[in-house]
């Protein structure tokens, strides 16, 4: 494989970032400055860091409550998300969103969704109105391998076939929903297989392997804008946290987490490069140094942020205007 | 431009301007299209406008309403046609977890410019599946504004309206109007949302209701006025945002007052305009308000007893004898 | 094929009951003694009586709106069902359930059930509960193609064949859901094959021939026994009449309903009688005559029957008694 | 038996004494066995049942909720847990147009008795999609019982009481309650489904509250006792059915009436229980009627502002001072 040295620093870095920012959120959250659920990405970073570099400024992109590592990989400040996080005005829900909700306009981020499947039917009908206006654009909706149990999951994948929808939907199967094995929730736990049962042109790519994930991620974009109809890829992946802040981990053995600890998308970036013809190595410290940077920044800025204004309380139930 | 129309014809007429006038706008849901719409609203609008934008869907109603909240946030201004009110339980979610709070938790960043109309109410014998009048439930949800045109005029209007609304607006139709007639002035400059109307004025009791009851209520108000009573009856037009105002203006005059709304009566609207006007107009009332609603039971099949079950005219009359003889 | 005279009759018989009950219903419905939504199942009685031959009386039903057919064949006596659709306390609902909501308690007919889709959780609940209680019985869910767009399907097919629960679940594909179109509902339009995506048997059926649903419940309620797991199989048939009594069918042409007349369930089996080895006949006068009279009696003791009182309008809205 | 426990405690020995005692309860839900349960409100069971009879559902909430329902008719009495009262919304149609049309439009054919219980409520910072208290909707349901349990008594005896109810019985645990300490008299009889509790004696002014809210309620009472403000606290325990006996009574004693409720104010249970009142009591009345409920916001994430939406005790007190300031 022929790898180059500076895209795989970029995707490093940006993994290392996810890393080390969610790193710290559990840090803040043990003093109690992060509250409420939050749910950690680590491990699964490959995914989201792949899938947004196939993702053109123009798309858009819906994810779920787990959703620090999408927000971070599409470019969305690490100081607004923290900020978010300690629920200052300076978030970029203006800390009305919290860890589950995090949202960015100008990315076209929409979401940080906390209903679980809750996001497919959004995505069927943003990829529906660019359709129906003519724009190359394309919707990428990440979810879990627990969402495909809801029935959004199958009424949002045969609209988008039937309506043949540019959507490239992700599964990140990490194996688990809460406590919830795969094997406990599907009948067939191919879940590229379930999507191909919509005619859905679906593959498995190893969620582990950023490059793999945004090769895949690449080419399921351009097929979707020459065939103009949805693509599917699970990516195979663990989350090597607990589900949330309050999980005690009963339903998995450590030695499973041990075994997946292994495939870490970080030292498997660091391993091809290695091998890689190339011969080239990553400056692991000063991407270290540089992300340390970004995340004491992030840091400082979200404790010396704001707080709304309590007067605010129902500022943004209603648009303040009606356009006539 | 005004003349007679049906309620039915309304609706449509409203839909077809709008789509003619502004591209964004597209119609969505169960048989709009080839069968013409479950209560023929969109007979016509596919042969008019093609199925790009009279799109029927599979039965998916969480599916399709959520489609519409993502069509709307990119961009469109999507009408969402759900078939009964009954069938909007399976994309509740969607409505209120999703459409109510997006602008909020997003910081005011995104808004849903969405339409979702909908059939409510009963008296077709349609039974325990199909005949309820749930938009009260709906009023409760902040995010969500919640529209019952009674009028033929209203239904046109408030299509209109909610199109032009940049939040998730709910008409609720009730499926006995359809087929009511009354006059269309397509140049009257529409009453805001937000804003009820006084149909007659009043002196001695306050009849406030909404949707079909308005017929009801103005019917029962000729025959008390017979017996000299004078009732002024009010359209709230819209259950949320209430018009507090033109209520409380009512009340301040009439000191007596009776709610008639088809919802089943514990938790229903008539609850809420009850502690409202207790909360702010409470000094006003010269007796106990009361209510004439829907008896609390899965609606029945059987005619008699479907109608038992309904907010009826005589229901109305006596009631608000009875409130008049309270010293 | 050999075909045994007096089970042809039996079924031409039980068919006809429901195509002349069905015609009289309409009847009644031009002379306003039923009212509501009345959904007329003629053209696909062979699937109920098929499939209730099959089924034993310990065996439970969930139906549709659609579900008069199924009534009948499953041995509610006519006249019950016609007090029923006049409203009357004689009728199997106490005339508070009409066309939409036939209930039989003794027969284990659950409905009758008008939410599209919404008998499948029920299924699932059923067959859980015989599996449980280790009762040796099936469960037997009938619905439309159209429900299969619905996240009910999804969710209960996938929590049967998780579970591997006792349920044969009848998929009454007749083309259209109102006035929508398979083609313009689903992206696969093999709903057989949609099922096999869950793991579960499947397969599909000329609906049209009695013999041959009879035959495929039978073997698949065995499978269900021997497997401990739900079967799927796909009726292919066709409505002639309007989706309901509000139809103006606009969206199909004279000539594809013609074209399936030519298949009319009950012409089949004549014919199947007549080509078969044993070359016997239907006393088809005698069949008409008994059926007449059956219905004849019906209709004259739901006319007669009485109307529930108002002042129990609202009994059964909870249960009279809490057990303590 | 009796001694101090948590409230999850409560809950939990109540589900499995229920289950040693009949083989027909079994628990089904999200995370209810490996988990142990999303509140750990079922820690342990799996173990001691076994995964028959505590079933872990893949995320299908409309799916296993109508499976209890099916398994209900089919002679089980199911417990079906649903994480949160937003994610609720999913099964919405099941419980409603089904779990609670059954019996009735089966002519009495067919009962379900089938208990669901769920968390509900703010204040743990979890924003739009998780916070809300929607019992009061559910409420609105004829067919359906409605069981908010304050106390710990209450979370162990309700549950009973809940699967000895031949019909769908929906209990609403707030989730900040699960920690709560409290006194557990497992031989004590159990106060019937539809009665109120009277937790605090009192002439001046009744507060009516429920769940949580009760022991804001109480904190302020004893407030409002230091400035010779005597408050009557009132448990609901039931919001459907009502208890409106123990209601007016308090009204003809006190006169005044607060009510503290945690769902949105419009369209809240507060409002049906003012419009009751209204109805039954108006005479009694000395003032107008208060109440004191959340914000109608999506919940926001940040503390300040969840704070901020919520109902508190200074809100209380003040609300319950400007009521005694009336004439
Ligand atoms: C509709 C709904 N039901 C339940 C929940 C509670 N919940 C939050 S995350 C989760 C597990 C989801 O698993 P999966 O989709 O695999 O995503 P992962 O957390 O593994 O990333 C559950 C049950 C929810 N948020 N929404
Ligand atoms: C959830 C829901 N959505 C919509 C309807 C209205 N509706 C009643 S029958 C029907 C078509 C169902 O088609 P199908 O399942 O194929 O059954 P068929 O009528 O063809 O027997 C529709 C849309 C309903 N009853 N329930
Ligand atoms: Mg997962
Ligand atoms: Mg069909």
């Amino acid at each position: 494989m022929q790898i180059d040295i500076n895209q795989a620093s970029s995707y490093y870095r940006q993994m290392l970032l996810i890393r080390r920012f969610e790193e710290k959120c559990m840090e803040l959250y043990s003093h109690e400055l992060i509250r409420g659920f939050l749910h950690l990405y680590i491990g699964e970073e490959a995914i989201a860091v792949g899938v947004m570099d196939a993702a053109g400024a123009e798309d858009a992109v819906i994810a779920t409550y787990r959703e620090h590592g999408h927000a971070l990989a599409r470019g969305i400040p690490a100081k607004a998300v923290m900020a978010e996080l300690l629920g200052k005005a300076e978030g970029c829900s203006r800390g009305r969103g919290g860890s589950m909700h995090i949202f960015d306009a100008k990315r076209r981020f929409y979401g940080g969704l906390a209903i679980v499947a809750g996001g497919l039917p959004l995505a069927v009908g943003m990829a529906l109105a660019d359709r129906m206006m003519k724009r190359d654009r394309v919707t990428i909706c990440f979810f879990g391998e627990g969402a495909v149990a809801e029935g959004e999951f199958h009424e949002s994948l045969n609209l988008a076939a039937l309506w043949r929808l540019p959507i490239l939907f992700v599964c990140e199967n990490n194996g688990y929903a809460m406590g919830t094995a795969l094997e406990r929730s599907e009948s067939e736990q191919n879940i590229a297989k379930k999507a191909s049962a919509y005619n859905i042109s679906a593959s498995q790519v190893d969620g582990m392997d950023v490059f793999a994930v945004a090769a895949s991620a690449k080419e399921a974009i351009a097929q979707i804008k020459e065939n103009s109809a949805p693509v599917f890829i699970e990516c195979l992946t663990y989350r090597f946290r607990a589900h949330s802040m309050f999980d005690a981990e009963l339903y998995r053995d450590k030695a499973e987490v041990e075994k997946w600890k292994q495939k870490d998308p970080l030292t498997l970036l660091k391993n091809q490069l290695e091998t890689a013809a190339s011969g080239s190595q990553l400056d692991e410290d000063a991407l270290e140094k540089e992300v340390a940077s970004v995340i004491g920044e992030a840091v400082a800025f979200a404790k010396n942020g704001t707080l709304e204004e309590v007067a605010d309380l129902e500022k943004f139930v209603y648009s303040e205007e009606v356009q006539q | 431009m005004s003349g007679t129309i049906t309620y039915r014809e309304a609706v449509r007429a409203a839909i077809q301007e709008a789509m003619q006038n502004d591209e964004r706008v597209f119609l969505m849901g169960e048989d709009v299209g080839r069968y013409g719409g479950s209560y023929a609203v969109s007979k016509g609008l596919l042969e008019q406008f093609g199925g790009e934008r009279i799109i029927d869907t599979p039965l998916s109603e969480s599916g399709f309403t959520g489609a519409g909240i993502g069509a709307a946030l990119n961009g469109m201004r999507p009408i969402v046609e759900i078939m009964t009110v009954n069938f909007s339980l399976l994309a509740l979610d969607q409505i209120v977890n999703t459409a109510a709070t997006m602008r909020y938790m997003s910081g005011g960043q995104f808004n849903v410019p969405l339409v979702i109309r909908m059939a409510t109410g009963g008296g077709n014998q349609l039974g325990s599946q199909h005949s309820h009048s749930m938009e009260g439930w709906y009023a409760h949800v902040p995010g969500l504004k919640i529209l019952t045109p009674a009028t033929v005029q209203d239904a046109y209007d408030m299509l209109h309206l909610a199109l032009k609304d940049p939040d998730p607006v709910l008409i609720f139709e009730h499926a006995l109007l359809y087929n009511s007639k009354g006059e269309l002035d397509k140049q009257a400059v529409p009453i805001a949302i937000g804003k009820a109307s006084v149909h007659r004025q009043g002196k001695d009791i306050s009849i406030i209701t909404y949707g079909i009851s308005l017929f009801k209520s103005l019917e029962a108000a000729e025959i008390l006025s017979k017996e000299g009573i004078e009732a002024e009856v009010i359209d709230l037009r819209s259950l949320r945002p209430l018009d507090d105002e033109t209520i409380m203006a009512s009340v301040s005059k009439t000191h007596r007052v009776l709610i008639v709304d088809e919802g089943w009566k514990s938790g229903s609207v008539s609850a809420e305009i009850m502690a409202r006007i207790n909360e702010q107009a409470f000094y006003e009332l010269d007796a106990p308000m009361q209510r004439v609603c829907s008896i609390e039971v899965p609606f029945p099949y059987a005619r008699h007893l479907e109608q038992a079950a309904l907010p009826q005219v005589d229901k109305i009359v006596t009631a608000a004898q009875k409130l008049m003889e309270e010293l």
